[in-house]
């Protein structure tokens, strides 16, 4: 039996003035994406907080993906500035805990491109799969750190 | 033994600052002996575990606890102080926060050993000795802690019910905390409810006297390369300072002195990641690049040339809080066992 | 300023004249050139059609030669439009399309080398006068201004138009030799055909076509009252000097305008002597042109009146 | 275990989302597996959006309590309106209701039944986690200042400021030239009816300067503008005309009598001339003139005072001492009708504009052939007597052209048509066009261009390499001679003619971005003023109370940039009838007693929604003036600002809930670390 290929689970942040609209668009116009990806709408990507990556990180994703307006083209003017400067402070950060930057994109997307945003998800949907699980419960719990017996200690210490 | 109350302070995975500032509440240490009975200090006074664990449970009143879980020993001690104990003290940001010792959690518990035992320059190891946990010699079988991958706070590995901030905490915080807790015990005034105790709720800028204004920042700068002006708020000058992400209490000392807050006291209340707070924060201010400007590659290229005057955001953005931070330790290529 | 120096095929013979004056002004501009060893052709024009392989090969070898011989950094340039193009359309080429560059490194490792794309930066001799040395420094050169000299400034088809590099200058109408000869006090005519083709090797293929395009080049120059055509490449000098006795055979016309490089040009604002600079070479003789020069700067005539009825012309920003 | 009673309803939509999600299991599954999340009801419906779907919800609302609602169907964009709706007709605040997108987001998008349906329950995890911290919110009242700003007396800025004048609401209607009109007003006639522009225009112009309900403001530019929807405070600079407006008659003695003639590259376009003081042209509204002070010999050198001499008014209208007065207006919205810029031919050097005297712009030819223009609209060439005998027009320039703008720029096709129609009627000349591709859309504009073909106007399709003198055959000579490739017969062409004429692009003023910002709106890369939709929303912008028309927008012809001005006064009508407006409550605001004062949010609102206290050391967030984008949100490092309907609460809960299970469906929760 062929194993069972690696699905890994994505969250996406969206903003309500483009992507979110491309991915209504997206499915209006029936374009086909993998179900791996689950989205969030926010008002802008500059409500995108990073704590927001790592919270789904942590909480069993695979990768994440902030999507907002195109620079110039901002519902807020020019917040997808400050988007794109978290996002790049946040990638070198997530880069020394070892996370692939990869995992953690950003895709600018216009509300009459939800037929790119499909592509784009399932690109990202394929570049994750290919680096494999992130598995953070397993990073912090499966350190082999299981505490030796209490007499043990007790010749070491008294 | 009297009836006052037991008062005992136990150093885990800590540098013994946190002692010190505790003696340094200076003649208020003769009150806390008024009010209490030492009932283990090793650093103080002389006890065996033996004692400890000869204690009914819940025998010690106040176990202020330092330092970070390390080792198994670490961990030991914290359930046996937490079985010994009425209330459970975690006593600086290692206990708090995994601080300094934490910061092991950005590589691996083989590499830090390395450092330790092997790649120090002042260090001969030509037979490669490591600290080995169990060892058979012809007289018996030795142990020692195990040595673990991830450092933890405190409350990762038993009920906390307070948490005093700080690296270390400041006497007279600590003194005023103690009070409560004196005050409490000898009047029967009730506890107050768990948590922090013996800081503030604001970030550090609350208390700091520097003049703050409207944030740009071009560029970030090493403390040795600029001479900061005395008056002006430092992050504004491309000095990193955690002040503004970092919980209050201690009156702004660093940043007065021309030193950037390094965020010793963690979060500020309500904020689950101090680090990732830093990141957004300093991302945002940052002064580069207009709608407009730039190509979006060369946009980014300038950010990112921004970014490179902070050498290591990790351990400057998480250098106290990384065992309490979301993400907690680095992942290790290969490493993952799950 | 040190630069890599690949002269081309055509320095060494019929455009010798082009490489004894870079030579010439080189020094007082504080150029220093370092050839590059046992270089090779750099495919002319002819060799990317008949096989791109080979000529990017071929190229690609002045590449190699110079990146080892040369510290990284150093520019190279090259006198020829011809080799110019070849030499940064190469580096372009290769650096844009990994697998090529993979193959050309094989056909260079059979002669022991290898390039890295992108290792070479090369600049027409123009370029690098006018960028890099600056007319300021030009300017302050000077010491017998080519007052009186009228000079029609020809740029050729090759150097400005590449879309590869950064533009240099416009890609239609250039304008930097234009301000270079003003800045060695000479009088610049308006001349719209300066970036056209002189035809190339079409002498060789068609000399009927290679002489109307000749021709027009002349006649647009002799409209305008050029008293001499200044040049930047051996193969648009040779074009217009050496057939411009077929194009007045040809049309029955009696151009007599001399074709110099802007190097003799140069040179000869420096004060330096004409021999040291190339001058006789030339096949139309460029001395009753060059005796005009005189020692004062012309007096401006005044711009004739326009009539009162006349429209006013749009204004143009400031020259140079 | 949550003290909220949620109800969860999943939308078949018909087949739409049930075909591929198993709708009823969801439903089932919500019942039990999210009993601990507080969901109290689950259930199912054909179609959620009908009158019984929502008297579903409404019922449940009362009968079982419900606190909170969770409709799992299409995007919100379509119907969280319905739904919040129906949740407050059962008397449950609408903002705690959410939608969950599992037709766009899941059943249109996915084809893997198992795993769309894993999802759907996911996304419904996800909505109840975040519906559970949802807070009760009531919309924002502004009140509407009644007065409008219309920026720009071009014919947008003028149509929309008639249209609201008439409507009995007080206008300010500000240009920075000395008279209203814009680019209108220089033209000769209007395609394709051939109206004399002056002729339809000036009636208006003089309505608008007559009206009694339109302050005009020439001569002035906005220097700032402060508040927001329904409440902006604008700051004018009205420029030192050193003409009393209240005294002067416009008897034009003054300008009769001045000695200095200065080249007019404004309104003539660098054909022709005019005065140091002056204005624009005879019809000019108001009909004031201004004194330029580059030009003027009193300012230059302190001694002529010609016009002051000769000025018949009592007391004197001019006044040297004039200065720059700021006035400030309060007004409710906002039209910015600031138009467009020519582009510069001289960028085009292989045209020769500015080099040979026979090209032309076509601002130029405007000029040339409007009988009120230099030449009194006869049509010459550079010497101002000759009549030419063969004109080429060249089509694109500027436009269509990946070194300059890639756009088309709309007008210049029908343009070109009027300018051949013109040169044939008036000289019979030969005339050519170039163009690339023809587009004549809209109205009886290819009716116009049949009848120009039938003109014989000579139409060649290929881009014009050059234009030069240099002639190279016979026929040629003293002639500007026209390179093309004439694409459909696939030949190189040289076309000789007397004088050519450049349908140069019409691009966004040079100022366009400072102007964007100063309004607070947005604006593209190039310069052009961004819609808030450019289908549904054309004359709105993202800014709430600011509205754009004209070629600020975007290029268009005249009877769109008239259209768009009456359309933007429409939009302003509305927004004053209702005399108050709801605005969505999604804001920012400052929980003080948290606030450090550190001030990293300080720079984060474009809007200027967020102001500091220096004497409680504290920020402040006006939540007029917020538009609820979240970025200081995001920024505070405190967590000491929050946002309303975007909470961190709300948004870490949805997290939580969507990764309650992986893509194969197994619980991820328990896995999870301490």
């Amino acid at each position: 039996m062929a194993e069972k290929q690696f699905e890994p689970l994505i969250i996406g942040f969206t903003c309500n003035w483009c992507s979110y609209r491309a991915a209504d668009l997206a499915g209006m116009s029936r374009a086909k994406y993998p179900p791996n990806i689950r989205l969030i709408r926010l008002m802008c990507s500059g409500r995108m907080d990073p704590e927001f990556a790592l919270k789904a990180l942590r909480s069993g994703a695979d990768g994440v993906i902030i999507t907002g307006c195109h620079p110039g083209e901002c519902h807020y003017l020019e917040q997808n500035y400050k988007a794109l400067r978290r996002y790049l402070l946040l990638r070198r950060t997530l880069k020394q805990f070892g996370i692939e930057p990869e995992r953690v994109r950003l895709i600018w997307a216009s509300a009459a491109e939800g037929a790119r945003l499909a592509q784009e998800l399932t690109k990202a949907v394929e570049e994750i799969r290919a680096l494999g699980p992130l598995s953070w419960h397993n990073v912090v719990a499966a350190d082999g750190d299981r505490p030796l017996e209490l007499q043990h200690l007790e010749e070491v210490a008294a | 033994m009297s009836d006052k109350p037991k008062l005992a302070m136990y150093w885990a995975s800590s540098c013994g600052g946190c002692e010190i500032a505790t003696l340094n509440i200076h003649e208020h240490i003769l009150d806390v002996d008024a009010v209490f009975d030492i009932a283990f200090f090793p650093c103080i006074a002389d006890f065996k575990i033996k004692d400890v664990q000869g204690y009914p449970d819940g025998y010690i009143d106040v176990c202020l606890f330092n330092g970070a879980i390390r080792t198994s020993e670490n961990e030991e001690m914290a359930h046996l102080l937490r079985q010994k104990s009425k209330v459970l003290v975690a006593f600086g940001s290692c206990a708090y926060e995994g601080c300094i010792p934490a910061l092991s959690n950005l590589t691996t518990r083989e590499a830090t050993l390395n450092t330790v035992y092997l790649d120090n320059p002042t260090i001969d190891n030509p037979n490669r000795i490591f600290p080995q946990p169990v060892t058979e010699v012809p007289e018996g079988t030795l142990f020692l802690p195990v040595f673990y991958h991830t450092v933890k706070s405190l409350d990762q590995v038993v009920k906390v019910d307070y948490t005093i901030p700080g690296c270390p905490p400041e006497p007279h915080q600590i003194w005023a905390v103690l009070q409560a807790v004196v005050t409490a015990l000898t009047q029967g005034v009730p506890l107050p409810p768990s948590g922090v105790v013996g800081a503030s709720n604001v970030a550090v800028c609350e208390e700091c006297p520097r003049q703050r204004n409207v944030k740009k920042i071009k560029r970030f700068y090493r403390p040795y390369e600029v001479v900061p002006d005395p008056d002006i708020c430092l992050l504004e000058q491309g000095l990193m300072c955690l002040g503004i992400a970092t919980r209050g209490g201690c009156g702004a000392l660093c940043p007065q002195v021309g030193m950037g807050c390094r965020g010793c006291y963690g979060a500020v209340p309500g904020v689950e990641d101090q680090g990732a707070k830093m990141v957004t924060a300093i991302a945002s201010v940052m002064d580069v690049g207009k709608p407009g400007e730039l190509d979006e590659v060369k946009l980014e290229q300038e950010i990112e040339a921004i970014f490179d005057t902070i050498p290591d955001p990790a351990g400057t953005f998480y250098r106290f809080s990384m065992a309490h931070s979301i993400l907690r330790r680095t992942r290790v290529n290969g490493y993952d066992r799950g | 300023m040190k630069y890599t120096y690949y002269p081309g095929c055509s320095l060494e013979k019929n455009a010798s004249a082009y490489h004894d004056s870079t030579m010439a002004v080189a020094a007082p501009l504080g150029m220093t050139f370092q050839e590059v060893e046992d270089w090779n052709c750099c495919g002319a024009v002819e060799m990317m059609a008949i096989d791109k392989m080979q000529a990017y090969a071929l190229i690609s070898r002045n590449l190699a030669l110079a990146a080892a011989q040369t510290p990284p950094g150093q520019r190279m340039v090259a006198p020829c439009s011809a080799c110019f193009l070849n030499l940064s359309k190469c580096d372009a080429h290769l650096t844009k399309d990994p697998s090529l560059a993979a193959k050309v490194n094989q056909a260079l490792a059979a002669g022991g080398l290898h390039y890295t794309p992108g290792r070479v930066q090369t600049r027409h001799l123009l370029e690098a006068v006018v960028k890099d040395v600056g007319y300021a420094a030009v300017k302050a050169q000077v010491k017998r201004p080519l007052y009186g000299l009228k000079v029609a400034p020809y740029y050729g088809c090759l150097i400005v138009r590449p879309g590869f590099l950064e533009k240099f200058d416009d890609h239609e109408y250039p304008t930097s030799l234009d301000v270079l000869m003003r800045a060695l006090g000479a009088d610049v005519v308006d001349f719209p055909m300066k970036a056209h083709c002189c035809g190339g090797h079409m002498t060789q293929i068609s000399e009927e076509v290679a002489l109307g395009l000749i021709y027009r080049l002349l006649k647009n120059a002799a409209d305008y009252g050029a008293d001499v055509i200044a040049t930047i490449c051996p193969m648009c000098q040779l074009n217009l000097d050496a057939y411009q006795e077929n194009v007045n055979k040809y049309f029955g016309t009696n151009f007599r305008i001399p074709i110099l490089y802007f190097t003799q040009l140069m040179g000869l604002a420096f004060g330096m002597e004409p021999t040291r600079l190339g001058f006789g070479k030339e096949f139309i003789d460029a001395a009753p042109a060059l005796n005009k020069i005189g020692v004062e700067p012309p007096e401006r005539s005044k711009p004739e009146r326009p009539s009162k009825d006349a429209l006013p012309m749009p204004v143009m920003p400031e020259k140079e | 275990m949550s003290e909220e009673r949620v109800g969860v309803y999943v939308c078949h939509c018909g087949s739409n989302i049930a075909s591929v999600v198993n709708v009823e299991d969801v439903a089932v599954w919500a019942k039990e597996e999210l009993a601990d999340q507080g969901v109290v009801v689950a259930r199912d419906y054909k179609f959620m959006c009908s009158s019984l779907g929502q008297e579903l919800i409404q019922d449940d609302i009362k009968e079982h309590g419900l606190t909170r609602v969770v409709v799992a169907a299409c995007s919100p964009h379509l119907h969280e309106k319905t739904f919040r709706t129906a949740c407050n007709r059962a008397g449950l605040n609408p903002f705690l209701c959410e939608m969950v997108s599992v037709r766009e987001q899941v059943s249109w998008v996915h084809t893997d039944k198992e795993l769309a349906t894993n999802k759907a329950k996911a996304m419904i995890a996800g909505g109840v986690e975040r519906v559970v911290h949802h807070q009760p919110l009531e919309p924002l009242h502004v009140p509407i200042n009644p007065a409008t700003l219309v920026v720009g007396g071009g014919i947008a800025g003028i149509q929309a400021a008639l249209e609201i004048a008439d409507s009995g609401f007080p206008v300010y209607l500000v240009e920075r030239e000395p008279t209203i009109g814009g680019h209108m007003a220089q033209f000769d006639k209007t395609f394709p009816t051939l109206d004399c522009a002056a002729c339809i225009l000036t009636p208006k112009m003089v309505d608008a300067g007559a009206h009694p309900n339109i302050t005009l403001l020439t001569w002035s530019e906005v220097e700032r503008v402060d508040g927001f929807v329904g409440n902006f405070t604008v700051t004018v600079r009205k420029k030192a005309r050193y003409v009393r407006e209240d005294v002067c008659t416009g008897c034009g003695i003054c300008i009769e009598k001045c000695p200095v003639k200065v080249l007019d590259q404004n309104f003539e376009a660098g054909l022709g001339y005019r005065k140091a003081v002056y204005r624009p042209f005879p019809q000019a509204v108001p009909k004031y003139p201004v004194i330029d002070t580059e030009n003027c010999t009193y300012f230059k050198r302190g001694k002529c005072k010609a016009c002051q001499i000769f000025c018949p008014t009592q007391p004197n209208s001019i006044d040297f001492e004039q200065k720059d007065q700021f006035i400030q207006i309060q007004v409710g919205n906002i039209i910015l009708a600031t138009g467009y810029d020519l582009f510069d031919p001289r960028r085009i050097p292989q045209y020769g504009y500015g080099r040979l005297a026979n090209v032309f712009t076509s601002l130029e030819f405007e000029r040339l052939c409007n009988a009120a223009g230099p030449t009194n609209g006869d049509i010459v060439l550079r010497d101002g007597v000759t009549k030419p005998k063969s004109v080429g027009i060249i089509h694109c320039v500027g436009s269509r052209d990946r070194r300059y703008n890639n756009y088309c720029s709309g007008i210049c096709c029908m343009q070109s048509l009027k300018f051949a129609h013109l040169v044939k009627e008036r000289t019979g000349a030969d005339v050519y066009n170039f163009y690339i591709d023809m587009r004549t859309a809209y109205k009886d504009y290819d009716e116009f261009y049949q009848k120009v073909l039938e003109e014989g106007v000579h139409f060649v399709r290929g881009r014009v390499a050059e234009v030069t003198d240099a002639a190279r055959k016979p026929g040629e000579e003293g002639k500007l001679i026209i390179q093309v490739e004439d694409t459909f017969i696939g030949k190189q062409r040289r076309i000789p003619v007397d004088m050519v004429i450049l349908s140069a692009a019409l691009q966004p003023r040079a100022d366009a971005n400072e102007v964007a910002q100063k309004f607070g709106i947005a604006c593209s890369t190039k310069g052009w003023f961004i819609e808030k939709h450019p289908k549904l929303d054309p004359v709105a912008t993202m800014t709430e109370g600011i509205y754009v028309a004209g070629c600020a927008q975007g290029p268009k012809d005249i009877p769109s940039t008239v259209a768009q001005g009456a359309a933007a006064a429409a939009r302003v009508l509305g927004r004053i009838q209702m005399q108050e407006l709801a605005l969505e409550p999604i804001r920012a605001s400052v929980i003080e007693e948290k606030c450090s004062g550190c001030r990293i949010c300080n720079d984060m609102c474009p809007f200027n929604a967020i102001i500091f206290h220096e004497d409680r050391m504290v920020t402040e967030i006006n939540p007029a003036l917020c538009q609820g984008c979240g970025t200081c949100v995001a920024a505070c490092p405190s967590n000491a600002i929050t946002g309303t309907q975007f909470s961190t609460e709300q948004i870490m809960a949805q997290i939580e809930g969507l990764l309650m299970f992986n893509v194969e469906g197994e619980l991820i929760r328990e896995m999870a670390y301490a």
